[in-house]
This record gives C-alpha cells, structure tokens and sequence, in this order.
C-alpha cells in the first residue's frame, strides 16, 4: 500500500503536477469571481467564505476522474485487483494520494487567497481547520464517484454530476463554519460536524467504491 | 410459492397485463374527481385566494417525489441481495417518474410560492433539499444512460442509490442546519402546515394524494414493462447477431 | 499445485462464448490456448483470472497465485523502465533483481522513461513483471504482440527455464508459434451456441 | 467536414450526453454557490449575474479537455491530419460542436437558472443575449487551448489553467453587460464588446489552434 | 505514380535513430521494413507519412495520396463498424461499400458497436478504413498483429490484389510473415550512430 500511495504521489508530480495545478485551478477561479462579480469590497467580503469552499471543491472535483482513469486505461487496475492488497485498501491509498496532491496544498493556500477576496480576518483559522477537515471527505467521495464512472469514455462530467450532489452537505457545514467564524460566532457546531461527515465518509465509502471497482472490472 | 416468483419477468408481464388498465382508470378517475371537487366545489381561501388550489397537485406530487426515491431504494437493495432483474429494472422505471414529480413539485411550488411569498424561489430547507433530491434523480438516471451493459448499469446504479440515500437524509439535515440562523420562508411555510388545512380542502388532498398514488403505480408498471420488454429485445438481438 | 478447470462456461456482454470448457494443468505444464479471432480466448483468460465470473463450472488454483496479463500492460509511461518494476515487486512484497532486467534485455533501458521506448520495448517491459512478481500461475493474453523473433525467444526461455522449471504453470493464448513445447487447446469445438443457456438476459427470454 | 461534424455530434450524444452534462454542471454550480455563500435574496441578486457567467465559463471549460483528446488518444486525429481536410477546418468543426452540446444548452437554461439566483428579471434578456454571444468564444478558445495541451496525459487541469485566463475579457463583458441590464442601464456597450471579443476569436484562433496541432502530431 | 525516398534521416525523442534511407517503389510495388525492436520502423513510416518533420533527406510521392495506420487504428468504441467506416469514407469524400466490409469478413458484425469487438475483430476494422479511403500510399505499422491466420491471409489479398494490382504502393512494418511476395529492408545498418549529426540538441553539443 505503501509502494501504490509513493507511486501515485510520484506521477501526480512527474505528470505536469498534480499539487501545482489543483492550486492553480482554485487561485483562477477566486480570481474570476471578482471579474464577474464586480470589485465591490463590501460584497466580496460578505461572499467570500462561501466562495472560498466552492472554489476548493471545484479545484479538487476537476481532478477526480484520473483517480482510477489512468490506472483503469492501462491496465493496472485489473491488475492491482489480483494483487494481494484489498481492493478496499486501493481505494484508500488512491483518495488518500488525492488528496496529498489537491485537498492539502488547497488548504495552505487558501487564507492567502482569502486576502485577495477580502475574507475578514479573524475567519482565517475557521478556513484553514474546517478546509483542513473538508477536504479528506471530498477526496473520498470523489474516488467513490470516480470508481462508479471508471469504465465510461465521457466519464469526466458524468462523475461531477453524481458527486456534486454528495459534496452538499460538506459543503454547506463547511462554509457555515467559515461565515460563522467570520461573523465571530463561535463555530465549533459546524465544524465538529464537517468532521463527521469526513468521518463518516471514510468509514463507508471504501466499500461502496470497492464493489463498483469489482463490478467495473468484470 | 414464494412471492419472488412475481419478480421473474415472463410472470410479471403476466399479471401486470390485466392488472394495469384497471389501475389506469382508478388513478385517473380519482384525480379527475379530486381535481374537479378541489377547484370549482370548495372556497376559496381568504387569504390566499384561488391559489391556495394547487396545493391538490403539489402536496400530492410532493409526497411521490420523496418516496419515488425511497422505493428506489428497496427495489434496489432487492436487486443486490436477490439479483432479480424486475426488481432493479423497477427502480430504473421509477426514476424518470419521481423527476418528473419533483419537477411537477418544483413548478408547482414556484408558481404558488410568487403571489404567497412574492419570489419563484427561497432558499427554505425544505425547497433546497428538494432540489437536491432532483440532482440525485438526475445522477441515477445518467448513469443508467451512460452504461452500456445492462447489468454493469444495474449493479452500479444500485450501489449509488444506496449511498446517494445516506447524503440526500444527510443534505436534508444539513439544509435545516444552515437556514436555521436566517429565517427565511419558513414562517409562511408553517402558515400552511396540513393541521391548518381547513376541512373542506382536507378530502379533495386526500383524493388526489390516492390519485397520485395509482398514478404513480401504474407508471412504474407500464414503464417496468417497457424496460423487459426492451431487455428482451436487446437479447434476442443480441443472439440473432451471434448466429 | 495445479490448475483445475471443469465444464466452465463463460460470457461476454451477457452473451454466453464458450461452454463446457474443461482441462486440467500440474506444476510445471503450459497450455496453449488457440482459436480463431473472436472465439473467447480474452474471455475465457478473464474468467480464470477471477476478473469476470464464470456462467458455470469451477476453476480451481492456490488463491493469491494466479495473474493476468494482456495488451494493457499496467507500464506507466511517466515512470522509468526500474521503477515500474519496483512497482510491481513492491505491490507483491517483493524484491526487483537485476536477474529480471536481464531476461528480457531490459539491463540498458533501465533508466529510460516508458513513454519513450518502442513499441516492443514497452512490452518487453510489461512482460517483465510477470518475472517479477512471483506468482505461480499465470494467464498471458497474446504476449507477444510487436515483439521480434529474438524477443520471443527470451519471452519462451523465461517460460520454460524460469516459470515452468520451478514448477509454474501457465496459460497462453496465442496466434503465432512461440516455439515453446506445450500442449494446445482449439476453443473453436467449445464455442457456445447462440441460445445456449446462462446469459444474463436468459430470464427475458 | 459536415460528416465530422455529424460523427461529434452523435459521440456526444452517444457517450452518456455531452448535452445533458455540462448543462447539468452549469445547474450544479449555481446551486452550490447558495450553499456556499447563504441563503439571503438580496446578496444572491446581487451576485447573480456574475455567478451565472462564472458558472457557464466552469461549465464550458469541464468539457474542454474532450475536444482532442478522445481523438488523440484512438489515433483518429493523426488520420484526420492525413486527410483532404484543412486542419483549420477540423479546428472549426470541433469548436462548434463543442458550442452545440454546451454553450447553446447552457444559454437556454441559463434563464431558468437566473431564477434560482433571484437574478432581477429585467436582466434575463442581457442574460440570453450575452451568453449566446459569448459562449462561442468560450468554445473557441477552448479548442485552441485543447489543441495546445492535447498531447499531455495529464492536460485536464493545464488546459483549465491555460484557459482561464484568456476566458477573462469574455467574463468581464459579459457579466458587465448582464450586470447593466440588471440595474436598468443600456448593456449595449458591454455587448457589443463580448461581439467583439468573438469575432476575434473565430478570426485569429483556428490558425493558432491548426498550428498547435501539428506540433503536437509530430 | 512513385514513392521516392532519397538519403533520409530521422529522429525520435530529439535524437537521431536512422540515417541514409533510401528506395524507391512504383505503382504496384510493396516493400517490407525489418529489424528488431527498436530500431526505428515506426519512426521511419512517421516520417514518410509526414506526421513528424525528417532530420535530412526528402520523401516524395503525390501529395493527398498518402495514408498511416498504426495500432491506434482511430475505432471509435461507442460507434458501430458501420459508423466507423462511413466516417472515415466521408471525410476522404467517398462512399462506403460492401466490398470494403467483405473484404475483412466484417459483414456479419456490420451493426455491432467497436467497443464489443473482440481484439482481432477491431484491428480487422482498423485495416477495413484503408479498403474505404481510396488513399494509394500506405505506410503500415504492424498492421497484424492480434490477427489470427485467416484474418493475416484477408489482409495479404486485400493488399495483393485490391491495393497494389490497382497501382497503389505500400510500406509495411512487420515481425510475422504476411505471405505477400515483396522485398524487405532490414533497417539494421541504417542505425544512426548515437553521435550522429542532426539531433534538435545538436547545436548544444
Ligand atoms: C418551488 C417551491 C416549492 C417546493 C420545491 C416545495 C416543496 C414541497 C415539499 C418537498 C413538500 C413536502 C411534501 C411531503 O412532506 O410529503 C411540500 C409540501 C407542501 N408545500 Fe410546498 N414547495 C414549494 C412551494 C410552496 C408554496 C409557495 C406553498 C404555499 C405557501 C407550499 C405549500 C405546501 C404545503 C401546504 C405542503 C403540504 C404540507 C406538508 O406536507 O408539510 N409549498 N412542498
Ligand atoms: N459486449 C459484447 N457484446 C456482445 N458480444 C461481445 C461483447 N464483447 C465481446 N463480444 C464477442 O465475444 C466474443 C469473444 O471475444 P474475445 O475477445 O474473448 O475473443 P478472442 O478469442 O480473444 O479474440 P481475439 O483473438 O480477436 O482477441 C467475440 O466474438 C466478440 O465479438
Ligand atoms: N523520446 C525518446 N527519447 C529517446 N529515445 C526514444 C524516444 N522515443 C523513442 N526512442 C527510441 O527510438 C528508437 C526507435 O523507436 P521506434 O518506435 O521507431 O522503433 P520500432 O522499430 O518501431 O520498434 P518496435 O518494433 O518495437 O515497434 C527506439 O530505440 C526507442 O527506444
Ligand atoms: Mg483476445
Ligand atoms: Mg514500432
């Protein structure tokens, strides 16, 4: 399991940068805001925290589809399926690999960003512990999400269809916890939920993710 | 005889035969009836004028909407456990029929929602995980499209309608959560709660939510039928093309 | 050890292919598997790997002892030639030796990323794991696909002097010789009629 | 030319829905963002027409990466480039097709969509008229980009990165000019430069789009 | 109508592979590339069909006449064969015809989606594109492989007597016998020297 998760940190860097790019994607899509939006300080502000968590859910959903794709293209899939890990196990490497490469760098970077949209202050640790927290949960139910859509060609906007549903209710406790912590609420509630719901998620979905491999293997 | 033997498909084409034109004309007769009693033989409501009528097709298609999905749900943990293909070609059948309902729900609710609240759309908890529940309708329906093999489609849309249910309660609680600090619609909302339905709307709703049911059956029946029927097709194609 | 197959029958997009399919392979034995396009060979080499189910029959061998190779190989193209094998040896607990390399004259392509090898290069590469991984029984689906006549020779002597000396078995389908003594099985007699029964759509019929 | 675009049209079709999908991604995003940001009508009017070209931008670029791609990787796209057809014209025919399954599906839709935003119903117009100007920009542009990353197994989130920002005058109109209708101002201006912006685009893109692809077959 | 190739060399990767290439076919001529695995065929049939820039030298033959096919053989798995070949057909401005498809035994699978094909079956329809094209100069990268012998033999015909007696020419990389009489080119002493002149770094060095 080891060998699969510095493997696949090894080609999300080699291939062009997995870390550099999600990142990238999020810094772009903060920064068109305000170009569709409009420059007004007291709005950006008032949207920031939200738009922050939409943005990193986007940057990490946009990479989803090459958690198995690639591997599944050429073959390796089958392959890792007759070695001796647990398919189950599989999957965790490969949401955990995920997001070493998308969730982590989104988190660090996000409070930097944060200034650029005006985010008051005192919410910058509210982003970075419920980012922190967030984020593991959508890896995992993008690589449950990516293992369903494995085989298909068009896969890619498929898989954000049935996972943007999923990301709702991380999303929204997620960003509650930003705008409350913004607000100077406390927002501990929020945040012990996000929690949950990463803890729920990486209790559950390796399975859920390891049947429809199996089945898509077949 | 176990009662799985209605779930072989050559004996569900069987009985459904006969059973469906009767449901037809029961589903049909009690919507008229409800509709026709509900609009032109009950008052209107003092405050909320003739509008408050659409309530017999929302309320009704409002309920079917949810528990579209909830049967979903069973018939496709029926296909995992027991792998019968009537069970799981029944959710399949199910799906365009409860998006069509939430669609109806939507609309519905929309255009009564402008004269009561003044807008098409608030972000209430109840309005948000409906829309949600819509998102999830659509993702089943697009991976049954998307699979070629019939039972690769079967297996996997079964395994996302069991946890797409987990998120949907899950997005319901989440919703609640999230507005509860803001307020917004749901004091109108509660304004029209089914213990202030005054009696004279109360047995026309009833009606039609029976209508909506039998409506609801015999869809899922006809269009269950169409799906074996294609199955059907595809594998006498599929064997005419291999000889 | 052996591989045990009996009256396995197996399908293919609901299809049934093949029925009735039935051999049996000790420690050490091979057998070539022969047929014309489109007869079931990837099938059936599918289904004795455990990646689809079988229709009917049993297929008996050491659990954890059988892998599968085909034309998509597992080679990432954006690793070196080593460390896709290190891969491989690390996924089955393993070591990579050098002995492996050397067998399909990999040794001074080592470093090189395998995006930039040749078409038989790459599957040099790809059978290389099979060295590598030290299952028992293995399933092998045209390997020798673009290889030249000297490759194949390293790809039968790995067979025979590595695999099948050390009590392997295996099972190849294949259309070329691979000059390889080893009993040959034609499918072609095993090839399901088109009703035959156990397609999953059997029961709409 | 017209049997490329036929054979485009009916993979997209085929393949689980170009159409259905990126439409059904537009709708995702302008849901999500409520979720994000909160539930309060006047902060949604305001933001929404800003939201609404950020989400139809999103939307186009989600599909970007299939231009080429799926043609590259099967090898079709270096026949293309043997046979009688000008590679500006293969340029072209992709990009349009790309507009028919997304741009134009999600101009339609966009109006529906403006409600859940609680977008002021004077700008729908402006809505309609600047997606419907500014989306085939969106899928020009895009092709150039695909066209320049096709080679790259990871180009998914290069091509994003590469895109964004030549997307930003198209957004800046655009959402400029739905903003003015909103307030009641003339957007004809504004219009007239997404116009502008697309012309351009059609003029000047299919050379650099053709030229990229042939470096990128050799 | 000719094919002439004058003193070429190519490069892959930026470094030069073959130097000094030279032949020349006429109308109805066939020729045969040799040599092991990686020694630079499928380079040298790029170069020829004009998808990569050549280091030295010139290829010459009438322009639009030219046509590549390699495995990436451009089968769209969720279009039927005849979608696949109409497409192909249309776009060089002809009409598909039966011929084509009987030529490669594909009438009975003219309805099935690619993607349900088996490997053989799909290359047949990979190498059905060049009977649909009307193209007259064919640079073939191992066209066979995966075929099984009736399918090599469909081939050998369809090249013999339908390609070359109607004056097409074709360059052909292979490892396995075709059964087609025509000379071959062992590629081995063209082999650049790994200091050859040319590479795009050479200005570096
Ligand atoms: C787009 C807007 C709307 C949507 C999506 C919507 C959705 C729903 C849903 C999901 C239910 C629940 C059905 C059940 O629990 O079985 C419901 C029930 C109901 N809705 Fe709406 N609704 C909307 C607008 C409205 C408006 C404007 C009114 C009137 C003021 C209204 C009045 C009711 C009533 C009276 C019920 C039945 C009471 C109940 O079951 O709790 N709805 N609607
Ligand atoms: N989804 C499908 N639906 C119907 N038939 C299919 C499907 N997939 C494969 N087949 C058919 O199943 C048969 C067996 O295919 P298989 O790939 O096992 O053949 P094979 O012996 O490996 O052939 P080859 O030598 O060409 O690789 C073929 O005739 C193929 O056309
Ligand atoms: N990017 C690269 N960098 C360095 N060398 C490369 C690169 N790409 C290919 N090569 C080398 O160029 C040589 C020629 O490769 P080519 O694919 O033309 O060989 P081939 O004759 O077609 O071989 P095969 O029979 O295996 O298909 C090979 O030795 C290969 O390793
Ligand atoms: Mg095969
Ligand atoms: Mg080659």
């Amino acid at each position: 399991m080891i060998a699969l998760l510095i493997r696949d940190l090894r080609l999300a860097i080699r291939a062009g940068g997995g870390f550099g790019l999600g990142l990238a994607f999020f810094l772009i899509v903060i920064v068109l805001v305000p170009f569709g939006v409009g420059p007004e300080r007291a709005v950006l502000t008032r949207i920031a925290p939200g738009m922050l968590w939409v943005a990193a859910l986007l940057a990490a959903l946009l990479s989803l589809d090459r958690i198995f794709a690639l591997d599944h293209e050429d073959g390796s899939l089958a392959l890792l399926a007759t070695a001796p890990l647990p398919l189950e196990g599989v999957v965790l490497v490969k949401a955990a690999a995920h997001w070493l490469t998308t969730g982590l760098p989104l988190t660090l970077a996000a409070p930097v960003l944060g200034i650029l949209l005006n985010l008051s202050p005192e919410a910058t640790p509210w982003l970075l512990a419920s980012l922190g927290l967030g984020t593991p949960a959508l890896s995992m139910i993008g690589a449950f999400g990516a293992a369903l859509t494995v085989g298909l060609r068009r896969g890619g906007l498929l898989l954000s269809l049935l996972v943007l549903p999923l990301y709702v209710p991380t999303l929204i406790f997620g960003a509650e916890a930003v705008r409350r912590g913004a607000e100077g609420l406390t927002a501990l509630p929020s945040l012990a939920l996000v929690g949950g719901v990463t803890a729920g998620c990486f209790a559950l979905l390796p399975f859920a993710a390891a049947a429809a491999l199996r089945v898509n293997l077949r | 005889m176990s009662i799985w033997e209605y779930a072989n498909p050559k004996k569900f084409m069987g009985w459904t035969r006969p059973v469906l034109p009767w449901l037809w004309a029961l589903a049909v007769a009690c919507i008229v009836t409800a509709l026709v009693w509900g609009f032109f033989f009950t008052p209107d409501d003092y405050k909320q004028g003739s509008t408050v009528k659409i309530i017999y097709i929302h309320v009704p298609s409002a309920m079917i909407a949810i528990n579209a999905w909830f049967m979903m749900l069973i018939t496709s943990l029926v296909w995992i456990v027991r792998r019968h293909h009537v069970s799981v070609l029944a959710a399949k059948a199910a799906a365009p029929v409860g998006a069509a309902m939430t669609v109806i729900a939507l609309f519905t609710g929309a255009v009564w929602g402008e004269p009561m609240w003044g807008t098409w759309w608030a972000w209430d908890p109840r309005l948000t995980s409906f829309l949600v529940l819509f998102l999830f309708y659509l993702g089943y329906m697009a991976l049954w499209a998307a699979i070629e093999d019939a039972d690769t489609a079967a297996d996997l849309t079964s395994v996302l309608c069991l946890v797409g249910s987990v998120f949907a309660v899950l997005s319901r609680y989440a919703a609640i959560f999230w507005n509860q600090g803001l307020h917004q619609g749901s004091s109108v909302f509660r304004a029209g709660r089914p213990d202030s339905v005054a009696e004279v709307f109360y047995l026309p709703l009833m009606l039609s939510i029976a209508g909506f049911i039998l409506l609801f059956l015999a869809l899922v029946l006809m269009r269950t039928r169409t799906e074996i029927r294609l199955r059907r097709a595809s594998a006498l194609e599929a064997r005419m093309r291999s000889a | 050890m052996h591989l045990a197959v009996t009256d396995l029958a197996c399908a293919r997009g609901g299809l049934p292919v093949l029925t009735g399919v039935s051999f049996r392979l000790e420690a050490g034995q091979a057998l070539i598997l022969r047929g014309p396009n489109g007869v079931g060979k990837t099938t059936l080499l599918r289904t004795l790997a455990g990646l689809q189910p079988a229709m009917a029959g049993e297929v008996d061998f050491p659990a954890d002892e059988g892998a599968y190779a085909s034309h998509a190989d597992g080679v990432k193209l954006t690793l070196s030639v080593t460390e896709n094998l290190a891969f491989w040896a690390a996924v089955h607990g393993r070591q990579l030796d050098d002995a492996a390399l050397a067998a399909f004259d990999l040794t001074g392509l080592r470093d090189r990323m395998a995006g930039t090898l040749s078409a038989g290069q790459k599957r040099r590469l790809g059978l290389a794991r099979l060295a590598v991984i030290g299952r028992k029984v293995l399933f092998l689906d045209e390997p020798t696909v673009s290889l030249d006549r000297a490759a194949v020779g390293l790809f039968a002597d790995f067979l025979r002097d590595q695999h099948l000396a050390q009590g392997g078995i295996a099972v190849i389908a294949t259309h070329i010789d691979l000059g390889l003594e080893a009993p040959e099985l034609d499918l072609t007699p095993y090839r399901a009629a088109p009703d035959a029964a156990g397609g999953s759509d059997e029961a709409f019929l």
